[in-house]
């Protein structure tokens, strides 16, 4: 077995361990740090099935640096709506009464 | 891609001492799930980082690969910005 | 040798992943993911990897910790004020299928997983081989760089497209009565660190960007060292957010600028969209990289810069607070 | 000149524009852009009615190795309908914004990023290109559904963002696996070579859940009504008529184009089931909503349903089934978009003109406001599939496959969602005709711009017209076909 093919299974591994982690953690946060993970095990499988048993590939290389940079404005977004939910709500997870918009749904024109 | 010049023998041994420095890390992991304060786990995390620079050296050797020089050189220089936010952000005046 | 330490590094990783999900502290969970991304570094340098290795060393163990960091410090901040508002609790104790479901999905996605990536049929075509022949015209020696600005540029420019985004996004949400950060004050130790560390940091950043052209380095990888330099100093209390706001729309949007600019005005010469004409192509390629690096650096910062301080004001809560 | 770049260039200068010079009138220069923009769009729709599907080779890099723009007549067709909601959007918005000062300030450089995401997917044909555009409507979209950053929608923006996040790894995920097991990105190539075994199947059906959480098939359906159902009146009407489809598209494409050899019947017969559970959960949940804008998110919900019904009646029918369906499918795709963000826009205007959300507040307003209650009328004859309308056309089409085909289960499914359809829409007008209010003098209302009630009704019209006009967009529909023949003679 080759680097490229074990870490290709370690990558299988973490996609495994985060979706797990998501269906189970209702933390905001938490699943922030699900989807950098999971993101990352899919970007482990992208590197490690091409270059198995081929040369380095730049190919998925690049696209993974391409993912990497989206992973990461990606983060900083989820984190920064996060943290304006969290100073409006004091809630950090999405509970059943922001699930549909309820009775008590106004329009609250900001100021 | 430029290369460094290495023995056989020598490739092995800089991969011995970079399989050394995982495993520290690997303890170093113990420190961070143990803690039991959150300096302790940020100064492990610290010392992750030079870990990670020694093991990212020794693999340059290993490997004959310049450019990990490069990455090594990255990781010293902002390993320093996480533990800068504890600092600031959760020993600072606010707690 | 080789796959002794490739095995422990892999279980490693594992193992840190683990450590982030089942941390019932958060702030324990942050170390672990910081340590997570110094891993994941490692094995991009086991994989033939470096250009990624280091982008994995100054987004993953570098800004997206701090940002993390920050963000873990602003529940802990809230929650000194908020009495009895649920920090870190993960509600009522679960059903059992609620248990046994998710262990099974996530077995199933492994076993599938790892059937796709053990039968896998051997590819037809081989891009590698390609790149290779094609480098040549591309106008840089290094592949990754020649795919990521010629061969796929438009990928990269929608890409920057979706930076900008999120910056618009953050400054949509950035609420309108901003107040200044409380505790800012200059610490004389710091000051003395971003002083000596920050000037080489900017040298570093350009040189990775200089580096792009021949060897693993580049756009994303100089800009995101470029980020964390000015992140550095915003939290050694340099007040450098405070730009003019036009100012930093236009250094925001300078790389994209400049590269949809020269995207476009190549066709005037009758290439098609994104074609560098061949002389100049590696110029080109260098000109669009260094504006792209200083937009990225300046975006990824702004994502940082934009969250709200620590201890935000709690004038919106009042009625919150009354509700429940 | 090749027309196909500009229509990404020009909304990505327009975005700039309203992004760097904010001080400028940019919602009206904005409806300059969204002309310049439709006169291109209509280029290239006479172009490829004339010459048939044309491909172009960004930076002038072939196929494997570069990214190829395809521009088919199903393409153009998205494209054109595309131009023409974002336009009367954007006429909606200039009034609509007027008492939203904040939000019209991010607004014009989120539409126009949006538009040229949207616009960039119709036209990709690289998987993983797809993926950075998936991910630019995403964003956009997000940030278009908290602009008003109040708790009710943040929490909606969160769930949208991170179902799509979800969605977006899923559908990496596979085109991972593909790139692995294939080593090309390109689609037409990929459709080539794409066999069926394990990689394939674990390849596509991470695609397909990815992609099913993105365009909010039941039941991944959860984060759209609050999204859709909170945002501002012309970001729900962009979201609902075409942010969804983008993914749709996307799945629609890979599976019957792509890998149509490759897809078992039980999955599309699946595709099939959940389409039919979507049409009637969204149905019934539409009927017990009372806040208006939820009744038409639900809406939206049951009507991706009938999208996927597209799949059991195309998949290995009889070719000519298979054309009916796909045609009935896109053209619904059509019919959907225009009836639908009609709907938003004249609830967006009720909404406005009777202060209130709920729809017991619209109660006698039929005589006060009858000019949007007509485009809601209208739009809603289009959606319960009554003649004539484009919402006829696209489930007569779909009806005349399944009966062809003997898959009589569809044919059941169809009529009954019809009259789910009903249903709701009838709920709405009993309320708004109630003769008691209109006796009361209840129902006073302020009144609305002429602009607002006026794009609704041109919208709402447009979805009628297409019941008469179907021929035009169905002609060009079927153009999987071109881009066959094409394929051989290049080879």
């Amino acid at each position: 077995m080759s680097a490229n093919l074990w870490f290709a299974l370690v990558g299988a591994g973490l996609i495994a361990l985060a979706a797990f982690t998501f269906f189970v953690q209702t933390h905001l946060l938490r699943r922030i740090f699900a989807f950098n993970i999971m993101g990352s095990g899919v970007f482990l499988i992208m590197v490690g099935m091409a270059q198995h048993l081929r040369q380095t590939d730049p190919v998925p290389q690049a696209l993974v640096l391409t993912g990497i940079v989206v992973a990461v404005s990606a983060t900083a977004l989820a984190l920064l709506i996060f943290r304006r939910f969290y100073a409006l709500s004091a809630a950090v997870t999405l509970t059943q009464d922001n699930d549909t918009l309820g009775d008590s749904y106004e329009q609250e024109p900001r100021q | 891609m430029q290369t460094l010049n290495a023995m056989p023998w020598a490739t092995n041994f800089w991969l011995a001492i970079a399989g050394l420095l995982l495993v520290t890390l690997v303890a170093g992991l113990w420190r961070i799930w143990r803690g039991p304060t959150a300096t302790d786990r940020m100064l492990a995390a610290q010392l992750f980082g030079t870990t990670g620079v020694g093991i990212l050296l020794a693999l340059s050797q290993a490997m004959q690969q310049v450019a990990l020089i490069d990455v090594a050189l990255v990781l010293a220089l902002l390993a320093v910005i996480a533990m800068v936010a504890f600092v600031k952000r959760m020993q600072g005046p606010s707690s | 040798m080789n796959l002794a330490f490739d095995v422990l590094l892999g279980i490693a990783l594992l193992l840190c992943a683990a450590g982030v999900f089942y941390s019932r502290d958060l702030f324990r969970a942050v170390v672990m993911f910081i340590a997570f991304g110094l891993l994941l570094a490692l094995v991009w340098v086991r994989l033939d990897a470096p250009d990624l290795a280091l982008a994995e060393a100054a987004i993953g163990a570098g800004l997206t910790g701090v940002l993390m960091i920050d963000a873990v410090a602003h529940l802990s901040a809230k929650n000194a004020h908020h009495q009895g508002a649920q920090f870190d609790q993960t509600g009522a104790r679960p059903q059992l299928w609620s248990r046994i479901l998710p262990v099974f999905s996530a077995v199933i996605i492994f076993i599938l997983l790892l059937g796709a990536i053990w039968w896998r049929p051997d590819a037809p075509v081989s891009l590698p081989d390609l790149v290779a022949e094609s480098l040549p015209e591309s106008g840089v020696e290094h592949p990754i760089t020649a795919v990521l600005l010629n061969f796929r540029s438009y990928d990269t420019l929608l890409e920057i497209a979706v930076l900008l985004v999120a910056v618009v996004v953050a400054m949509a949400l950035k609420p309108d009565t901003s107040e200044p950060e409380a505790g800012n004050s200059k610490d004389p130790i710091l000051h003395g660190l971003s002083a000596r560390l920050v000037p080489p940091m900017l040298v570093v950043g350009v040189y990775i960007l200089w580096a792009g052209s021949y060897m693993p380095g580049g756009a994303f990888q100089g800009g995101a060292i470029l980020a964390a330099a000015l992140v550095f100093l915003k939290l050694a209390g340099f007040g450098i957010e405070r730009l003019a706001d036009s100012l930093l729309r236009i250094g925001l949007a300078l790389g994209f600028i400049v590269f949809l600019t020269v995207a476009t005005s190549v066709m005037i010469g009758g290439r098609p969209f994104l074609t560098y004409p061949e002389s100049v192509a590696g110029e080109l390629i260098f000109f669009i990289e260094a504006m792209l690096t200083f937009s990225i650096g300046l975006i990824l910062f702004s994502l940082f810069s934009q969250a709200p301080p620590p201890v935000a004001p709690t004038s919106s809560l009042q009625g919150e607070q009354d509700e429940r | 000149m090749n027309l196909i770049p500009f229509l990404l260039v020009i909304p990505l200068a327009w975005a700039l524009i309203s992004l760097l010079l904010p001080r400028l009138p940019i919602g009206p220069i904005a409806l300059l852009g969204m002309l310049v923009q439709s006169l291109a769009t209509a280029l290239l729709w006479r172009s490829v009615q004339l010459h048939g599907a044309e491909r172009y080779a960004i930076g002038d890099w072939m196929a494997p190795l570069g990214i190829t723009l395809v521009a088919d007549g199903l393409t153009v067709t998205l494209l054109a309908i595309t131009a023409l909601i974002a336009m009367v959007c954007a006429f909606y918005a200039l009034f609509y914004l007027r008492s939203h000062r904040h939000e019209a300030r991010y607004f014009w450089p989120l539409f126009w990023f949006l538009l040229a995401s949207l616009n960039g997917i119709w036209l990709a044909g690289d998987l993983f290109n797809l993926y950075v555009g998936l991910e630019l409507v995403t964003f956009a979209a997000v940030g278009m559904v908290i602009l008003s950053a109040n708790r009710q929608t943040l929490a909606a923006g969160l769930r949208y963002l991170y179902m799509a996040l979800l969605g977006s790894i899923g559908y990496l995920l596979g085109v991972a696996l593909l790139y692995s097991a294939y080593g090309t990105l390109d689609m037409r190539q990929l459709a080539e070579l794409i066999e069926p075994n394990w990689t394939t199947h674990v390849a596509m059906l991470s695609i397909s859940l990815g992609l099913l959480v993105k365009t909010a098939i039941f039941p991944f359906h959860f984060w759209l009504p609050p999204a859709h159902g909170g945002a501002l009146a012309p970001v729900s009407a962009l979201l609902s008529a075409l942010v969804v489809k983008s993914s749709f598209y996307i799945l629609a494409r890979l599976w019957l184009d792509v890998g149509a050899d490759v897809l078992p019947v039980i999955t599309a017969q699946g595709f099939g089931l959940i389409g039919a559970c979507a049409i009637f959960y969204g149905g019934f949940k539409a009927l017990q909503q009372d806040e208006i804008k939820m009744l038409v998110a639900y809406s939206t919900v049951a009507q991706l349903g009938y999208l996927m019904l597209v799949f059991p009646l195309a998949a290995g029918t009889a070719p000519e089934h298979s054309m009916l369906a796909w045609q009935g499918g896109m053209l619904h795709v059509l019919a959907h978009a225009l009836a639908k963000s009609a709907m938003f826009l004249s609830v967006g205007t009720l909404v406005l003109a009777v202060g209130s959300k709920k729809i017991d507040a619209l109660a006698g307003i039929s005589t006060r406001i009858p000019l949007s209650l007509f485009a809601f009328g209208l739009a809603g004859v289009s959606l319960m599939g009554l003649p004539p309308s484009g919402g006829f056309n696209a489930k007569w089409l779909m009806l005349q496959s399944a009966i062809g085909s003997g898959q009589w289960h569809w044919v059941v499914v169809l009529s009954l969602g019809s009259l789910l359809t009903a249903t709701y829409i009838f709920k709405v007008f009993r309320v708004s005709f109630d003769q008691q209010a209109i006796d009361s003098g209840k129902g006073l209302v302020k009144r609305a711009p002429w602009g607002m009630e006026l794009s609704a009704l041109f919208l709402a019209g447009l979805a009628i017209a297409l019941g008469f006009a179907a021929a035009l967009p169905v002609e060009l529909l079927s153009l999987p076909e071109v881009e066959s023949s094409l394929m051989e003679a290049s080879q």
